[in-house]
């Protein structure tokens, strides 16, 4: 199992999910992960470590989706499995599977969720985006440009988030989704406009520290906070109110179909197929909220709680 | 050649003479500054400062609001503090990239130690400034029995103080929701108060305070001139009888206790406790780039905690300056990095001008 | 009369090159000792062995007949053996007098001194302008001056100054006069009777023979890393000693070291 | 007192004698193993590396595979190169923390100009390295002629170029594919060959070649001695009549030169060209990690670039014996951690027990 | 005659202190010129003027008739000034040779020098050797030892043989025997009449009177950061020279400086 970093709790749960997994199958399991986000060095050398290993198969979630593909090339020519976990390749058939969610989903059922809760005041929203880091790896481009899509913001390139004209977006800053970032980058915004009132952030820890920055100047109830993720701590937040609603979204579950798919393939050469109409196995994502608007559909937070992961 | 054997007679009666007196007429106000900067170093990042403010604020009137200022403070509070550390050690002619690490892991035991264990929030902040404490012993251990270089040293505990940290909490995040309920001393430097007009927290006066009292300790004790004297030249302070490895395990144990303070100061801000909180990777960084921006010699022995907080203070009004300007955050990066190097080269312009 | 400070079989290698050779030394009490020998001898070496600031490979001491076990500089001063390094070690971007009181700094009276430790600047200002002044080194201009800034004699007066100051059992001067001028390098042999005059016994390390006759009660001569032997100034002349310890001449059985 | 007069007549008639010779008797093999280390610091990583080979080897006999050691090489690559630009550096008593971000840069530049402005590959190459040279020559002027010390330097151009890369590029991936198809060269270093049944790029071959001139250069030519002399004491240096700031400023533009060919050996073994590389972020820290554990003084000065090789070998065996020993990742941090420690442990006890 | 090196009205600042204080200078060809002078007179500032290490504040400089402006070391050793500093501007971990060599390297000849620029070690080893056995400096026992290894006076052979080898126009010596035994100082002298012989005139700053009115032509005698007087050895006594030099005696106006 190969992750983007281990000090993001997403990918802690997910190598607990495995570990988990992998013991009930009595599979041998070893986990490797980057260094930063966005290190794809660490993820090449974990690879080939896999393949002077004899593994049979790798989980990955890439952190580069293209930069990473010779690599996987060369594990599947050494007749490895390779299953890409939470982030699809690029192009997305260089891995054998991908189990994934669709973070642009998840950002548009958070921006969709926002605009429709804000309702006619939309069209006037004070918008902060809280994105992950300047290297602006895919989950970070994905998540922000799939929030303003479902806002109704116009992309400019889908490929890359900053570059939006929009007058309603005071500003991106970076927080590499920690409560430190989240709560600095709040304050950097806040500063450049103390009058905004919706805040997109890249994950749930990261809204947290924006709900401090917040709270310090006594907003903390009148700005909408979005964020993706759905881990417990998360989805406790959001019934606490810090939180207006989160796109959650299962790591667990990832894992550990991808533990079994490996478990197949070295059994009898089987190798996964893709959910109905997708290229990819979607692992799902559900917009949790209580406070539910017509038009998107969500679950409570007490169902999130039950799938909640952490 | 009678002479050679008594040409020293001539100086054998003392005569006490007077020495000519050259003291430099200050021809005016541009010159007497010069010789004012020249005497007082730690004055040059304060211009620099000063100018700083004056241009953002020039760029965006917002800047120069009290509550603004405020925020600086409060941002700079932790990089502050763990700069204070920093600056023990490289004033030792060390070096240390674990403070960051350490304030982390220590901000995760005082959380562990009360949600997970149940010990009460006071008792637990204890054990965390002692394990910050001993961590830095540690350090110092190792640079003065073992000769290892701070630089090796401090890299590696880095590494081991962090992945600790990770595998020790498993990643969880400890709520700050439920640490304002249950163990609010935790949160205690994060209270605010009103101060003309504006919010302060109180982790804005501790920094104060302590870079005040850590002044005094390097400027009028023993031991701050000891700290000093083992930066300076370590073989002369040891054969001039200071020693070297006792201070220099007490500098190193102390940077680590006042990165236990910051670990404490860090939950105040963030509310939450989080393993995964950046100042753990960049916390080294920010915290050097403080001490050198405020004129700490990397070399040791020369510099003053003061310059340090006011490097920090640099660095924290171009950020928000930049932010405020409207700079986008790649492009804020990027002058952040231009604006270091100015300052610095600034600095160094003045001084040899002044010379 | 027992030796004050006594050395028997000191050997100190560094590499390939032997510094100190079977070397034997003493000390009596109350007397002037010159140390004379060639550049790289083995002079500074042996001193600095005495001084706790190297550690012998092999060898014993003894300070006042008890056998002494140096692990660094400041177990000597513990001891009261105050020392002039070569060197001079001073550190550089200190104050005079800084430098001066290093590791015996005075605090202030009352209070502030005994809770707050604050150090009494003024105190340890006064005094140093006052030792200075007594070396005739007037022309220091500011007692706050780092060191750095001084000029080599300056320095070296500097350190001279401090070993003077503090030194009780025996004071160590290597080259002390080396670059002052004649006016302070008299002063240092003022100073040297003047701390023998109080009972204290002085090893003096000098490639200045006038000097070394003028003063000396005794000479040691160290010849490629041990003591060949040890003379009377008042029974040989400088050329014998000269040629003693350049080997020009064998010095007579007498006085060869064993 | 006629002797006052004469003394000194003595030693005017010259006579050369002899010097005694102190050879010392090397009395038994572990006598002559630690004169011979003590002659050779050099050769103590290389002891801490056949030790660690053999303790990998034995957890998991993979690893004595010749595929496995070849992986090795392979991984170190680029943190050797960039070492050797390290190494340039360190010895002039600097240190570079934009090594990696220049690495980026320049990487990007190759790819983007022949993709971007569709100019051939060799052309888009040579830009690339003269770019790389510039960049490094930038931080060399900052540092001799504006007298900023190199810490600050390249902590403020590493945020300029690492920022300039991601903005320039636009953080968009060249693909792997599509350099393979349109520009082979990008790729050249990438290429594959068979080598005692094993497969070694010629990235491999390029960093013993690249190893092996340096050492030679900064040993046998004046330039290199000149480098040694500026690290060791810039003043003595200076006064001895080394042009002091003109050798900074080559050392700094060589050093960037070689991060230009890093750059290129990271589009060979990554396929792509991406402007998100963590060599961009952490290449600083490894290059120094490799440059220090090789025993070169951040000092300045003393040291190899052999060692700096040996310093990289040790820590990419540490990372792939523990990987394959089965560490997870935060394990791996934490035992990597404490080798590094120990490993600079181990030297310094060997060299202070033969000393 | 004309001087070879001359200065007028050199000032140099120190903050508060000033070193050189409208100070001038006179060099003759074929000279030996002594400079003597208290500690912290500003000898050594005066003389780092004239090399290039310190560039004066105001003042002006010529050599043979023309003005110089020195902006570095460097600029002074092009012109053939060569200079041991009282701080010897040694690298303490490079070897001996490597030290002597340091800015005007030996290259092998043929294809490896010319091409590969490779360094002809050998040839600068056995130089080195051979000027440091001149200076009688035999105790060094290995020329490729760091200079760190070496000891004081050692270190100081090292800076004199390689200002004596490689010298063309002037030779400047800041205490070059300070920390030399007697028959080491006795080389170096004997080497100073052996360079004025080639004809190249030296500028020696000593604070040891009798080698001063053994080997100098005149003495310039440096006080407060000025000449105050130039005196021929043949006139004066040592003690003379002392006196005004420290100040107990007026010199008399025909030997004082305009
Ligand atoms: N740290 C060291 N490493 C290697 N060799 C050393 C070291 N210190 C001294 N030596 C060698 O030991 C020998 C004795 O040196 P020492 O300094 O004791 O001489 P000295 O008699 O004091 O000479 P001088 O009169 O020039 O000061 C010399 O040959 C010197 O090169
Ligand atoms: N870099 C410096 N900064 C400040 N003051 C200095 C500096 N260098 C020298 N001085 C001061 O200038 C004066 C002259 O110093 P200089 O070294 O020229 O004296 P000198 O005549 O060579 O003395 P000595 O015989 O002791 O070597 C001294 O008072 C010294 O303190
Ligand atoms: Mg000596
Ligand atoms: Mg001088």
């Amino acid at each position: 199992l190969i992750t983007k970093t281990d000090t993001n709790p997403f990918f802690v749960k997910m190598r607990e999910g495995a570990e988990a997994k992998a013991k009930e199958l009595g599979i041998g399991l070893k986990s490797y992960a980057g260094k930063v986000d966005g290190d794809n060095e660490t993820q090449v050398a974990a690879i080939e470590t896999c393949i002077a290993d004899g593994a049979k198969g790798i989980l990955l979630t890439a952190s580069s989706t293209s930069a990473i593909v010779p690599s996987v090339q060369k594990a599947r020519e050494a007749g490895l499995l390779v299953i890409a976990l939470d982030t699809p390749l690029e192009p997305i058939e260089s891995a054998d599977m991908t189990f994934a969610t669709d973070n642009f989903l998840a950002g548009e059922l958070i921006g969709k969720w926002a605009a429709a809760s804000l309702g006619d005041k939309a069209a006037d929203a004070k918008i902060a985006m809280l994105d992950l880091d300047v290297s602006q790896p895919s989950v970070d481009v994905l998540r922000d440009q799939g929030f303003l899509q479902g806002f109704g913001i116009d992309l400019g390139d889908p490929n890359k988030w900053g570059d939006e004209t929009d007058p309603r977006i005071v500003g991106n800053d970076v927080t590499q989704g920690n409560e430190e970032g989240g709560r600095k980058a709040m304050e950097n915004l806040l500063a450049r406009d103390p009058e905004i009132n919706v805040v997109y952030t890249i994950n749930e820890p990261a809204a947290a520290g924006a709900y401090e920055a917040l709270k310090a100047i006594g907003r903390e109830k009148d700005v909408l906070i979005v964020s993706v993720d759905g881990g417990c701590p998360g989805v406790a937040n959001v019934a606490d109110g810090v939180i207006g609603a989160t796109s959650q979204q299962y790591p667990l579950l990832m894992a550990s179909k991808g533990i079994e798919a490996i478990a197949a393939w070295a059994k009898d050469g089987v190798k996964p197929q893709a959910s109905e109409g997708k290229s990819f196995f979607d692992t799902g994502v559900a917009l949790v909220t209580d406070k539910p608007v017509d038009g998107v559909e969500s679950i409570s937070v007490e169902d999130g709680r039950k799938l909640c992961w952490g | 050649m009678s002479n050679a054997e008594n040409f020293e007679d001539v100086v054998k009666s003392r005569r006490d003479e007077k020495v000519a007196e050259f003291d430099l007429i200050e021809k005016n106000v541009f010159h007497r500054l010069h010789s004012l900067l020249h005497r007082t170093p730690a004055l040059v990042p304060l211009i620099v400062l000063v100018v700083a403010c004056v241009v953002f604020g020039l760029i965006n009137a917002n800047f120069w609001r009290i509550s603004t200022l405020s925020l600086i403070f409060q941002q700079i509070g932790i990089v502050g503090i763990l700069g204070i550390a920093q600056s023990l050690v490289v004033l030792t002619a060390g070096i240390d990239l674990s403070v960051g690490a350490m304030a982390v892991l220590t901000s995760v035991i005082m959380g562990q130690f009360t949600f997970r264990y149940g010990l009460p929030a006071e008792v637990a902040i204890a054990i965390g400034l002692a394990a910050g404490t001993m961590m830095g012993a540690i350090n110092g251990v190792l640079v003065a029995r073992m000769r290892i270089p701070p630089f090796i040293v401090t890299l590696g505990t880095w590494q081991v103080f962090l992945a600790t940290n990770y595998i020790y909490s498993a990643n969880e995040t400890i709520r700050s929701q439920d640490i304002e309920a249950n163990a609010p001393a935790l949160q205690f430097w994060g209270t605010a108060f009103n101060f003309a007009g504006a919010r302060v927290t109180l982790a804005v006066v501790l920094l104060i305070v302590l870079v005040a009292i850590m002044a005094y300790v390097l400027r009028h004790t023993a031991w701050g001139r000891h700290v000093y004297a083992v930066g300076d030249d370590p073989e002369a302070a040891e054969l001039a009888g200071v020693p070297r490895k006792r201070v220099l395990i007490q500098a190193y144990a102390l940077a680590g206790f006042f990165c236990g303070i910051a670990g404490w100061v860090m939950i105040g801000r963030f509310g939450s406790v989080s393993p995964s909180a950046s100042t753990g990777i960049l916390g080294n960084i920010q915290a050097i780039t403080a001490v050198v921006i405020g004129g700490i010699s990397l070399l040791g022995g020369r510099g003053t905690i003061v310059g340090m907080f006011l490097g920090a203070l640099i660095v924290g009004v171009f950020e928000m300056g930049l932010r405020m300007a409207g700079a986008d955050a790649q492009w804020t990066y990027l002058l952040i990095g231009v604006l270091i190097i100015a300052a610095v080269a600034i600095d160094q312009w003045i001084r040899k001008v002044s010379s | 009369m027992e030796p004050l400070l006594k050395a028997r079989n000191l050997v100190k290698r560094y590499g390939r090159v032997t510094a100190l050779d079977q070397c034997d030394f003493d000390l009596m009490p109350g007397e002037i000792l010159a140390v004379i020998g060639d550049n790289g001898a083995g002079k500074s070496t042996l001193i600095k062995a005495l001084s706790g600031a190297v550690i012998p490979d092999a060898g014993t001491m003894w300070l006042d007949g008890a056998p002494i076990e140096f692990s660094s500089p400041n177990d000597a001063r513990a001891k009261g053996i105050e020392t002039v390094y070569q060197t001079l070690a001073m550190s550089p971007a200190l104050s005079i007098a800084d430098n001066m009181f290093m590791g015996r700094e005075l605090r202030r009276p009352g209070f502030m001194g005994n809770w707050l430790r604050k150090l009494d600047h003024k105190a340890m200002e006064d005094f140093a302008r006052k030792k200075l002044s007594d070396l005739g080194l007037m022309t220091i201009q500011n007692i706050n001056q780092p060191v750095e800034t001084l000029s080599g004699g300056q320095r070296q007066g500097v350190a001279v100054a401090r070993a003077a100051a503090f030194g009780s059992r025996v004071i160590i001067l290597d080259e002390p006069t080396a670059a002052l001028g004649v006016k302070e390098s008299r002063r240092v042999l003022e100073l040297i009777l003047d701390v023998r005059s109080r009972g204290i016994p002085i090893i003096l390390i000098s490639h200045n023979m006038p000097h070394v006759f003028e003063v000396a009660d005794r000479i040691h001569i160290h010849r490629l890393g041990r003591r060949l032997c040890v003379v009377d100034p008042k029974d040989y002349t400088m050329s014998d000693a000269v040629a003693f310890m350049t080997g020009a001449k064998e010095p007579p059985a007498d006085v060869l070291a064993a």
